[in-house]
């Protein structure tokens, strides 16, 4: 099996070291066979691993591969955690960026860096098959920085354009912030357990809760709150979590096969990956489990409200994401874990569906992306269309298709998590992502509509060239609207309630959620008929009905309500003034704060004072002791007459 | 008490002689007035019967020295002006420095030397006692090396002198016969080849 | 002659004798003559000839023991019991062999650049190389205090003759500054003389010392090498010496002399006044902060990309000081060792990171003739493999993990979290601030449209400057994904050196 | 009774003369030149005088030596002072400033 794991990892990192180095030597078909047959591999032989852990009944495995490096009884290593919480991320992992791979060659067939892009998503694919596979701290932060890294190569793909190089360093830093609680939280963890392995942390959790750390003197703070609100500050950058959440619209910057792979359906969803597998920890600090749900809610919510307003075809999508993650950051904070990761499997199909139909329909419209200008694409693009319909369809949740089920049972999962001592909190994130059910029919709908039906409103010159795109896009269109359509029939039982996940992932009693609504489960097709009569399918229905109705039937109604809530539509078009808060606040502020250390400090205290200072003082104390050298004899010769007199007086009187 | 006198008288001279080289309008008459203290100094010196030096000092100083000065003094030809004020402004400083000066030189002379009494006559030479001889039976036996290097030095500043005050003419035309000697044909002669010309109108 | 018995001598006098012969021989005054060619080809050969022959010290290294090895011991002057003593341990001999690795690709960086008088500066580097040995592996106070000296003059004239517009207001701060310092670890070192009669550092470690003693020591120690570090706020000698530095200058100052600070204070400050180094941990401590967050700011802001990597070497070497000095405040002396070694390791990793950076803004100077960012853009489109090196590099600065400036630093944070909350919160700022200032960086020189003519002209890597990139490219990876092989070598003289400081010399007075 | 005091005071008198005539004169450089051998007379009376005083003939050996010393530096003082003249047309001490910081 350790050889299966090894394979699984390293076939798609040869793949991008091949295509990366000797990406000219190969040519550009031999780049997207390799890496397409490399990832090809890792995605079968995960489901293989799956196989094994699922129905053969595996153990599962947890080794080190080498040590990394040993100080003070610390041991770093490098090392696997295959599990079925692992597993399931590898396979779903590997399946969409399998796809996204094929996908890849119809979309980027004209782009001179092909062989570049196929390198980066194989290492992409490595990066997060790494982070999802570690077995310690140490490998996830790498996998984590490493996802990071191919992200932000990926954003800047199109290094020429201004707005992506500024996209990719933007997505960069505020990551960076997100990395820079989770170091804190790592060597917290350190702190407390001298260990960074999972398993040795985990049997310490107790010890650690028990513990208290002063942050600031005087006052302590549980331990165990301290370093998971720090790992999770981790997942809120990864994750796109208010408020470090600007980075991800504008990663639209990158082509679209990453947006689909890398920011909505994997990378993203690292920081709930990290989150469940972290649940151990988070599940013995309350506290830090309230801080997820506000996060979660918020972000759920309000960056809904965002995709409404929005017009770039992919931005629309993007805000979705962040709402979808923010559901399942709320899973995460109400301890109904498998219903993040499940939730997080279902979008993953159909987020990356949906990206990849907004791929293909850019690739129609000859990359235009204002979806202002595109309506009636129905016709031209029979299985985009129909693609797009699916993932729509999953995405607000219509009973029987894949996000139904997770997303249904994830706010089921809300409803029932009330603890004690919770209070406004609990409702806090039951009302957003109830509301968020509405606002999700409603933006995603808009945007079906607007780019399907209704008039067609782009120019005469892209009319004539629209087209259904080649199979090399449509297929793997095809191959993803099939999971996002049914995977949740089959999956949903033994996830939620069949304790699939083992000991995978740990909840306290009181906190078991799903536990408790395991008593009112009666099969899939129990609840796919009892949806009916749940307040979420009618809000979704009315969502849809309004979408129709705004942008269908009367389309002059949006403007004038952007115009009568004009205070209400500024603030959601400029994104609640978060963009403003980073840009102009922190970049801006460190900026200047930089430059008046330097100016200020650097060059005006230290060098000008202090250094040339000294120097100057020394050269005007020469330049006065200078003018004793007049050049004239009976100067210095009065001046020796002077020293001799009062020599003589010294030897006289002294 | 002649003795006394002749002191006072000659050294009444020798100040005046002094004051006369320094505020002395005319650089000869100052250096008339040198001729004048020297004078006076070896007379001064044989008072205190140091015969030799005084004699030495006429010979050498007046006779040689002296007459350089003048020497000099003449052939550059200075103007006389004198310079009259420029010094008024280190009066204050110098009057003190002068003050403390003479109080300096009266209490070492006067009032006290360094644990030893600085009064007192001279006291008087043996019968027979040659001035002379005694320095030159010191001279060439104590100090017979310091001698040779006063001499060395005397050659030195002849030398130097000489080779200070020499100067080349520009224009000046000298022979120089190492240059004659080692000079070759090639830097006197270039010889040219040419192709030979045929006039045009041969053609 | 048995090698292995003088191997260091050898470091140390081969590179020196081989640029004593080049001066010697000289270049006739013509760069493109045939011996100017000889000459670097035979500098060459002395500089790789000088690294294989310390190949001998990793796999001769014996990590089992934190005593010195190799050690070569003779009187020198023996009126004052100055003796010729050297020998490595597990802090010096990872440092010499960066010397020794560093070494040949400056001169194979200056190949061509180097326009006037090639045989005196490759003749400067070499002898720079083994005086830089010699300090890593001197043993007595004399001998080091020498070749701590001696190492400013080829250094000095490195910048003065080679450097830029502004290179001699660069060489005489730099120059005045560590001279300034160095200075008063002489006085020190005569101090600890007459208290032991020798110059040895061992008879240093062991002689007992007051509070007060120990206290002035160590500020005399510091001066000296918190300016070679260099430290908050002795620091401004830096950027300008690396602006004015030609490529290769900068490379070694950066790469090996900023470490001769950091390996100062292990060898000298921490094991002869432990009282006085706890006495001022805190400021040291806190200063190492100031280097981090403030000259982060710093770095962000600058206009000059040798400047920018300059001010962003004083952070990261601010982690080494940092690291160094946690000891004491950690709880219970736990972390200590990680502190320590982190230091250690970010000193090698640094000295391969900002040597790459370095060499990075010499290919482009070389082309361009300028150092402003403003000048650049969009470099990526006509150098795309210098590009990926750029990339690769300042990622390996911004403490990516799989390149060697995540280990150091990873360490660091860790120790620090277990003295202090806000000490591990600042010194984690880093994450940000130098991904901010790095990839800023590249975003303005490597990225976007081509900016100008003179960018549109550029050509990507000659044969020449691909190998020496590869190869560093090469070791900041090998590092970074495996740090172990370092880290073994280190940790039982670090084990030492902390049992070393842990014993108070006041308790013997 | 004349002593070694009244030969000091000789000494010491013409001494400081000779320094008054550094200071006073700012034209001539010859004169300078002389007051230094005035100068040097007044150092020769003390020798002349603690000689005698003293009994011992050493000091007066060493006025021999200073008269040759001094009648060397007259010789090249007057040398230079010539070829000074000879390049500036002057002797004027107060145009002899190129030692000037």
């Amino acid at each position: 099996m350790h050889g299966i794991h090894l394979t699984i990892v390293l076939a798609p990192l040869a793949a991008a070291i091949i295509a990366g180095l000797f990406g000219r030597q190969i040519g550009r078909a031999g780049a997207h066979w390799i890496t397409i047959i490399a990832v090809g591999l890792s995605f079968v032989l995960s489901v293989l691993v799956l196989k094994d852990l699922y129905w053969d009944g595996g153990e599962p495995a947890n080794y080190s591969l080498y040590t990394w490096a040993v100080s003070e009884g610390l041991r770093m290593e490098v090392g696997f955690l295959v599990d079925r919480l692992t597993a399931l991320m590898m396979v779903v992992v590997t399946f969409v960026s399998w796809m996204v791979h094929i996908y890849t060659v119809g979309y980027m067939h004209d782009d001179p860096g092909y062989q570049r892009f196929f390198s980066y998503i194989s290492l992409f694919t490595f990066s997060m098959l790494m982070l999802v596979m570690s077995n310690n701290f140490l490998q996830l932060f790498f996998g984590w920085e490493a996802v990071g890294l191919v992200s932000y190569l990926l954003i800047g793909f199109w290094f020429k354009r201004e707005s992506a190089i500024f996209a990719n360093l933007k997505a960069f830093l505020v990551n960076r912030v997100g990395d820079f609680g989770f170091i804190l939280g790592i060597a917290g963890v350190v702190m407390f357990t001298n260990s960074l392995d999972y398993a040795t942390v985990f049997g310490q959790s107790q010890s650690i809760a028990a513990q208290q750390i002063e942050v600031y003197p005087g006052t302590p703070w549980n331990a165990m709150s301290v370093i998971c609100i720090l790992l999770f500050i981790g997942a809120m950058g990864k994750s796109a979590q208010a408020p470090l959440h600007v980075w991800l619209p504008d990663s639209m910057e990158g082509p679209t096969p990453i947006s689909a792979l890398i920011h909505a359906a994997t990378m993203v969803t690292a920081g709930i990956f990290m989150v469940a597998r972290m649940s151990p920890l988070f599940e013995l600090s309350e506290t830090a489990l309230a801080v997820v749900l506000v996060i979660g809610a918020i972000t759920a919510f309000f960056m809904g409200l965002l995709g409404i307003v929005q017009n770039d075809i992919k931005r629309v999508v993007a805000y979705s994401t962040l709402s979808q993650l923010g559901y399942m950051t709320v899973a995460l904070g109400v301890s109904a874990y498998s219903a993040a990761i499940f939730h997080l499997m279902t979008h993953a199909f159909f987020k990356a569906l949906l990206f990849l139909a907004a791929g293909s329909v850019i690739i129609a419209m000859h990359h235009e992306q204002d979806i202002r200008k595109m309506g009636g694409l129905r016709k031209y693009m029979p299985i985009t269309y129909w693609t797009a319909l699916i993932g729509s369809l999953a995405l607000i949740g219509f009973p029987g298709s894949g996000g139904f089920f997770s997303k249904d049972l994830l706010i089921e999962a809300v409803h029932e998590s009330h603890w004690e001592g919770q209070g406004a909190i609990y409702w806090i994130g039951y009302l957003s992502v109830l509301l968020g059910v509405f606002v999700t029919a409603l933006y995603s709908f808009r945007m079906f509509f607007l780019v399907f039906h209704g008039e067609e409103r782009m120019d005469k010159k892209t009319k004539s060239h629209l087209h259904e795109t080649p199979w090399v896009v449509t297929v793997p269109l095809v191959l993803l609207a099939i999971p996002s359509a049914i995977i949740g029939w089959f999956t949903v039982e033994p996830i939620l309630f069949g304790g699939y996940f083992g000991d995978a992932i740990f909840e306290t009693e009181r906190h078991d959620v799903l536990a408790r609504m395991a008593d009112e489960w009666h099969g899939s097709l129990g609840l796919v008929t009892h949806a009916l009569q749940t307040p979420i399918f009618w809000l979704a229905a009315a969502g849809v009905f309004t979408a129709w109705f705004l942008y269908l039937k009367r389309p002059d109604i949006p403007e004038k309500i952007a115009d009568r809530f004009s205070g209400i539509y500024t603030l959601l078009d400029r994104k609640y003034y978060f963009d403003d808060l980073w840009i102009k606040g922190f970049a801006a502020g460190g900026r200047n704060l930089g430059q008046i250390l330097w100016n200020k400090g650097d060059e005006l205290i230290i060098d000008g004072i202090i250094v040339n200072g000294t120097a100057k003082s020394i050269g005007k104390f020469a330049g006065i002791l200078r003018r004793i050298q007049t050049g004239y004899l009976y100067h210095y010769a009065f001046a020796m007459f002077i020293g001799m007199t009062l020599i003589l007086a010294l030897l006289l009187w002294a | 008490m002649f003795h006394t006198i002749l002191f006072y008288f000659f050294a009444t001279v020798l100040i005046g002689a002094a004051l006369g080289v320094i505020f002395a309008r005319n650089p000869v008459h100052a250096v008339m007035f040198l001729v004048l203290a020297f004078f006076q100094s070896a007379v001064l010196w044989l008072l205190a019967e140091a015969e030799f030096l005084a004699l030495v000092l006429v010979l050498v100083y007046v006779g040689a020295v002296m007459v350089l000065f003048l020497f000099v003094v003449m052939m550059l030809d200075i103007n006389v002006e004198r310079t009259t004020g420029g010094y008024a402004r280190y009066l204050p400083l110098g009057l003190i420095v002068a003050g403390l000066m003479i109080v300096e030189l009266v209490q070492i002379i006067w009032l006290r030397g360094s644990g030893e009494t600085l009064t007192g006559g001279f006291a008087a030479t043996p019968e027979g006692y040659s001035n002379t001889k005694a320095l030159g039976a010191i001279l060439y036996t104590e100090h017979v090396y310091a001698f040779e290097i006063a001499a060395v030095i005397l050659l030195l500043a002849i030398i130097a002198a000489i080779t200070l005050t020499m100067r080349k003419r520009p224009g000046l035309k000298q022979q120089d016969i190492s240059a004659q000697v080692a000079v070759r044909a090639k830097d006197r002669v270039r010889i040219v080849k040419m192709a030979s010309e045929k006039p045009e109108d041969e053609q | 002659m048995d090698l292995t018995q003088n191997i260091l001598s050898l470091l140390i006098w081969l590179p020196i004798g081989g640029g004593a012969a080049l001066l010697f021989v000289g270049d006739g005054g013509d760069v493109l003559s045939g011996r100017a060619r000889q000459m670097r080809w035979m500098a060459l050969a002395v500089s790789v000839l000088t690294f294989f022959i310390s190949v001998p010290l990793y796999t001769g290294f014996d990590t089992s023991t934190a005593a010195m090895q190799f050690v070569e011991r003779t009187s020198w002057i023996g009126a004052l019991s100055v003796e010729y003593y050297l020998g490595v341990d597990g802090i010096s001999a990872p440092l010499i062999l960066l010397t020794t690795f560093i070494t040949p690709l400056v001169i194979i960086a200056g190949w061509d650049s180097i326009k006037s008088r090639p045989a005196q500066y490759f003749a400067a580097f070499l002898i720079l190389e083994g005086l830089m040995v010699g300090v890593f592996s001197a043993l007595d106070g004399i001998l080091f205090y020498v070749l701590w000296e001696a190492m400013l003059v080829p250094m000095f004239l490195i910048i003065g003759i080679w450097g830029g517009e502004r290179r001699i207001y660069a060489t005489i701060k730099f120059f005045l500054y560590t001279f300034l310092g160095s200075v008063l670890m002489l006085v020190a070192f005569v101090y600890l003389y007459n208290k032991t009669g020798d110059f040895n550092f061992f008879s240093f470690r062991d002689v007992n010392l007051s509070l007060r003693e120990q206290q002035l020591i160590f500020i005399a120690f510091l001066l000296a090498f918190a300016v070679k570090v260099p430290m908050w706020p002795v620091h401004t000698w830096l950027p300008d010496a690396h602006v004015e530095a030609p490529t290769g200058g900068s490379v070694i100052l950066a790469a090996i002399m900023l470490k001769m600070g950091g390996y100062g204070f292990v060898r000298l400050s921490l094991p002869i006044v432990p009282d006085g180094s706890e006495y001022f941990a805190g400021m040291m401590i806190g200063l190492s902060l100031i280097a981090v967050v403030y000259i982060g700011f710093v770095a962000l802001m600058q206009k000059d990309m040798k400047k920018l990597i300059a001010y962003s070497s004083i952070a990261h070497m601010g982690f080494v000081t940092l690291g160094f000095f946690l000891l004491w405040s950690t709880a219970g002396g736990s972390g200590a060792e990680l502190g320590m070694t982190g230091g250690m390791v970010q000193m090698i990793s640094h000295g391969l990171i900002s040597g790459a950076m370095f060499l990075c803004v010499g290919v482009l100077y070389d082309r361009v003739h300028s150092r402003q960012i403003a000048d650049y853009g969009g470099v990526a489109n006509t150098m795309p493999k210098f590009a990926a090196f750029m990339v690769l590099f300042s990622m390996a600065n911004a403490g990516l993990p799989g390149t060697s400036g995540f280990v150091g630093e990873f360490m660091v944070i860790i120790a620090s979290f277990r003295a202090n909350f806000w000490f591990a919160f600042l010194a984690a700022s880093t994450l940000i601030l130098g991904a901010a200032y790095t990839l800023w960086m590249v975003k303005r020189v490597i990225y976007g449209e081509v900016a100008n003519k003179h960018v549109a002209d550029l050509v990507d890597l000659q044969r020449r400057e691909f190998v020496v990139l590869g190869i560093l490219a090469i070791a900041v990876l090998l590092v970074g994904l495996w740090p172990a092989p370092l880290v073994d070598m280190m940790s039982v003289t670090v084990r030492e050196l902390l049992f070393q400081v842990g014993q108070s010399k006041l308790a013997g007075l | 009774m004349i002593g070694l005091e009244h030969y000091l005071t000789i000494s010491a008198i013409l001494f400081c003369l000779a320094i008054a005539g550094i200071f006073i004169n700012r034209r001539n450089l010859i004169l300078l030149l002389m007051c230094i051998e005035l100068m040097l007379l007044a150092v020769n009376f003390n020798f002349i005088a603690f000689s005698r005083h003293l009994g011992d003939e050493t000091g007066q050996v060493f006025v021999f030596f200073i008269l040759t010393v001094a009648a060397a530096e007259a010789a090249i003082g007057l040398a230079i002072l010539v070829v000074l003249f000879r390049n500036r047309r002057s002797i004027n001490v107060q145009e002899l400033d190129t030692m000037k910081g």
